[in-house]
């Protein structure tokens, strides 16, 4: 039996600086396989669709504007993303990514979480409402 | 006034519960005299809804069923699917798994202390566990990329590898670790203010826990020999066992020593596990169609056995998934447990389970797109318009 | 080797009431027990001390099949058995084993809740996971649970 | 003392304004101790008092069933009494505003009335924490009350007078804490109970019955007892640092030694686990009460033999 048994850990917190990390004003750098926001390389995507079946959030669609010509839209729902990676591991031609760096998606805006990947012109196409050109693959 | 009964209600919104749940404990003075349990605040609907979606997003769903011991949970699953499909995770996966199984035991385990510690008031120790399972947590996003929900596993083997780089970490880690953990277990097992609130209170005894069916730590703060990982061993835990750790006196000290031995175990595997790393593949092909089956795995979690009874239809979604979270048979030992207790160790007799609302919690209604149930936006918000009126 | 002869112990004691013993997979045996058989078969691999009560699953082959079941696991080491009872879904109910295995209220209410199989006996038929308000006759689990159910 | 300066000394200085704002340094250096203890950050300095203004800013919800003018005047009456009090007490090291003979009794029982007044708002609501609560808080005060006087006519007894003023000038120059250990123990362990600091924090668990006997206190009402607590926390700082610790002659000495028993009040926080209502009854009773008595037994031997 014995008092106060953390006494030490009272004094060497004293001495000690705070474990409390003061995050807005110091940020930690974070660990290289960290999952933060998708990425998509269209260069081998064949526009399968498997990354966009296998999410378990729906936060993926691939809009097929021309398979032939392999233009694709790589539509990304950050606010649905659950970053469990399965589109990475499901993706034969390895076009997906997570960033390390991006991690403080937080945003104001609802439109700011719609993430639209591809050319230019594909992801104009789009948003002026062109999928019906294209079936998008997703259910 | 004197034959009338007060009751006390504990939540679903109360300072000493984590989640949502409702207590209602009959008192006389400060002595509790009945108790009872309303659950259900935080259903999701998973196992319903893991019947509507496709083996691969199911894992990921029933990952969700806790926050805390979501490897487990995903690794239950895919241990299940692989043997519905007739393949087996290749051994490096498999090692891979348990490693990631023992991390979270430890940052489990911690938290508990830590949960527990402050429900006696003892804030000091509740600071100190949770700083350190801060360690743990960061070996974990290191290994995985996450610091929840990890998502280690993928059916058929893991998504991420074990280097040097991680194993590195991971020694350095589990080494200030361990040393703090012989601390914790001598505070907990002889600080004597702490003991004051700890010993001989909650007592269950052997015959009490067989009869309630309780498992897990809880079981084996009893006397009751019952660890799922010795008794059923998955992963490679036939080849690098872990002790049964086991404490006879079935009161909240025993609970208290039983978790924090457990970590002593947990980091011995873990070193064992990784100087004896299978080199090989980390993912196996699996089939997206399973054909009828049915199966039961069988984890340890860290509060203890986790069931699942998965039965495959020959399409890619499963017919039925059955999630038995350990907390729900434990969950019934607190009411027979506090009657007789003063109304200040209820909390403490409470989180001694190391109970888990949102893994009680899981079944009943879910939205889903594309489907013949389709809730859309507005219906679900009108409901929840409904339900709170 | 252990997980075997523990199966076998099993088998042997629910023999009298087997009305079909299947073995889906190594370490495991489902015997398929009438209803009312539930109660004698629990008492017999309880009072044998063959391990413990691990869960009770609710399942719905579909309303074609006609029936529900409610599958029984206990689990001795890595030995699992189950008890199958089928009961008509036109008036599903089983027999409650709180006089065998007093922990066992929790299983059941769910059970109750989800499927709408009827627990003859068991003490607390409270609401345990469902909201209040839920409709009654309404089984979540069920495989012709519609949304639409729910009203509102 | 004229009109004006009387009215300076209760309102301003070093009544009133500024003992309230010592008030909630004291606190906050309580905090920030606890904290850093716990390997923590803590709160800025300026946290107790932007909690304050928070809540004196909020509505204050007057809940259904309670007696409405005694759930308004409760704080009041809990705030004044420990200000009250603090003009009875060498205060920064300055004479007491006010001196009688007896003033210590009348001290002690103007400081507790904050904990009746906590006890009784506490029984006024229909709140379930809040009735526990104030059983227990009540159960509390009747545990340390008789040990915590006992612990202080020890000096008093020394000095052979009931004058705080008196006590404190006799202590000036002799540190009591080594005549009388015991007592200084029981005295400091008293003030934690009074304040209802852990490990003597049943009475306000929040794991077990939320914030106790205040859980129906919103805004203005919470503000004000929690006034009344910083304020009781300097007063009793200084009634222990003066009997007990060589006096508090000049500020410098008041904020070194009572910043010193602040630091080991801290300590005592972070270090003890939180003891259950029927534990504090029977820790007190069974050793506080009869330690200060055998030690007060003894005194009154000594004076007796020496006189």
């Amino acid at each position: 039996m014995k008092v106060m048994t953390m006494w030490r850990d009272a004094l060497d917190g004293l001495i000690k600086s705070p474990a409390t990390q003061r995050y807005p004003f110091v940020r930690q750098v974070a660990p290289d396989r960290l999952r933060g926001q998708l990425h998509w390389n269209p260069e081998s995507c064949t526009g399968c669709g498997l990354c966009a079946k296998d999410c378990p959030a729906e936060a993926i669609e691939v809009i097929v504007l021309d398979k032939k010509a392999r233009r694709f839209v790589f539509r990304y729902h950050v606010d649905r993303c659950t970053f469990c990676a399965q589109c990475v591991a499901s993706c034969r031609q390895g076009c997906l990514e997570m960033a390390s760096d991006a991690w403080e998606l937080a945003a104001a805006d609802k439109d700011d979480f719609l993430v639209h990947y591809g050319a230019e012109e594909d992801v104009e196409a789009v948003l002026a409402g062109a999928p019906a050109a294209g079936t998008p693959v997703a259910e | 006034m004197a034959s009338e009964k007060f009751v006390i209600p504990i939540g679903p919104q109360h300072p000493a519960l984590k989640e949502p749940g409702h207590f209602e404990f009959n008192v006389d003075g400060e002595i509790v005299t009945d108790a009872s349990v309303r659950l259900g605040y935080v259903h999701r609907g998973i196992e319903k809804g893991a019947e509507t979606r496709n083996f691969v997003q199911a894992e990921y769903l029933v990952e969700r069923i806790c926050g805390i011991c979501s490897h487990v949970h995903a690794t239950a699953f895919c241990l299940g699917v692989e043997r519905l499909a007739g393949v087996e995770a290749p051994p490096r996966a498999q090692a891979i798994r348990q490693i990631v199984a023992e991390l979270e035991r430890i940052h489990s385990h911690l938290l508990w202390v830590g949960v527990a510690a402050h429900e006696a008031g003892f804030d000091t120790l509740f600071m100190y566990t949770w700083r350190d399972r801060e360690t743990v947590m960061n070996l974990l996003e290191g290994i995985t990329g996450n610091r929840v929900n990890y998502s280690a596993n993928v059916l058929g083997g893991v998504k991420c590898d074990i280097g040097s780089e991680q194993a590195e970490a991971i020694q350095i880690g589990l080494n200030f670790l361990e040393e703090r953990t012989r601390h914790y277990l001598d505070v907990v097992s002889s600080d004597a203010m702490f003991l004051r609130r700890t010993r001989g209170i909650g007592v269950m005894t052997r015959e009490d826990a067989e009869r309630m069916g309780v498992v897990g730590p809880t079981a084996r703060a009893s006397g009751v020999p019952r660890d799922v990982r010795i008794d059923a061993p998955y992963l490679l835990y036939a080849e690098h066992p872990v002790e049964l750790v086991i404490e006879e006196a079935g009161d909240l000290e025993a609970r208290f020593k039983v978790r924090v031995r457990e970590l002593f175990e947990s980091y011995r595997v873990i070193r064992e596990l990784l100087t004896a790393l299978p080199e090989g593949e980390l993912t196996t092909r699996i089939p997206r169609r399973i054909k009828p089956a049915e199966t039961i795995s069988r984890v340890e979690a860290p509060r203890g056995e986790l069931f699942y009874f998965i039965k495959s239809n020959g399409t890619d979604s499963a017919e039925r998934v059955k999630v038995r979270t350990p907390t729900l048979p434990n969950m019934a030992s607190v009411l027979v447990l506090s009657v007789g207790h003063q109304l200040a160790d209820v909390p403490m007799i409470l989180a001694g389970i190391d109970p888990c609302f949102s893994c009680n919690d899981r079944m009943a209604v879910v939205k889903r797109n594309g489907d013949e149930q389709v809730w859309t936006w507005e219906q679900l918000r009108q409901y929840g318009i409904e339900y709170y009126r | 080797m252990e997980t075997d002869t523990c199966l076998q112990t099993a088998a042997e004691l629910l023999a009298p009431w087997a009305q079909e013993t299947i073995e889906p997979e190594p370490g495991r045996v489902d015997v398929v027990v009438a209803p009312g058989d539930l109660v004698a078969a629990a008492h017999a691999l309880m009072d044998a001390r063959w391990g413990y009560l691990t869960a009770i699953t609710g399942l719905d082959p579909g309303e074609e099949d006609g029936r529900l079941e409610a599958l029984y696991h206990f689990a001795c080491g890595a030995a699992i058995v189950t008890l199958r009872v089928r009961v008509p879904r036109a008036q599903p109910a089983v027999p409650s084993l709180i006089g065998v295995i007093p922990s066992v209220s929790f299983y059941e209410r769910e059970l109750m809740e989800m499927f709408g199989i009827v627990v003859e006996g068991t003490p607390n038929t409270d609401r345990l996971f469902l909201p209040e308000d839920w409709p009654d006759g309404v089984y979540p689990l069920r495989k012709d649970f519609r949304m639409e159910q729910l009203g509102g | 003392m004229s009109t004006l300066t009387a009215l300076i000394a209760l309102l301003f200085f070093p009544g009133g304004l500024i003992i309230l704002l010592a008030g909630l340094a004291y606190e906050w250096a309580d905090r920030k101790l606890v904290a850093r203890f716990q390997n923590r950050i803590g709160p800025r300095w300026f946290q107790p008092l932007a909690d304050i203004v928070k809540l004196l800013a909020k509505e204050e919800v007057v809940p259904q069933g309670v007696h409405p003018g005694l759930f308004v005047t409760l704080p009041v009456i809990a705030l004044s009494g420990a200000l009250t009090a603090a003009l009875y007490v060498p205060l920064f090291g300055l004479a007491p505003s006010y001196s009688f003979s007896g003033d210590l009794i009348v001290t002690v029982y103007l400081l507790s009335l904050l904990t009746l007044c906590t006890g009784l708002a506490g029984a006024n609501t229909l709140n379930r924490f809040s009735l526990i609560g104030a059983t227990r808080t009540l159960t509390q005060l009747f545990s340390y009350e008789a040990p915590f006087l006992l612990a202080l006519l020890g000096p008093a007894l020394a000095a052979g007078s009931w004058r705080i003023s008196v006590i404190a000038d006799y202590s000036a120059d002799r540190w009591l804490l080594l005549a009388q250990p015991v007592g200084f123990v029981v005295a400091l362990i008293g003030l934690m109970g009074k304040l209802e600091l852990p490990p003597f924090d049943a009475p306000e668990a929040e794991t077990e019955i939320v914030a106790g006997a205040l859980t129906e206190y919103s805004g203005r009402g919470l503000a004000l007892f929690r006034l009344g607590k910083g304020v009781e926390l300097v007063v009793g700082l200084t009634l222990v640092a003066a009997f007990y610790l060589g006096g508090v002659a000049n500020p410098l000495a008041f904020f070194a030694k009572t910043l010193a028993l602040l630091v080991v009040l801290a300590g005592l926080q972070s270090l003890l686990a939180r003891l259950r209502i029927d534990q504090t009854v029977g820790l007190w009773w069974r050793y506080g009460t009869i330690l200060a008595l055998v030690q007060f037994l003894i005194l009154i031997v000594w004076e007796g033999l020496v006189a």
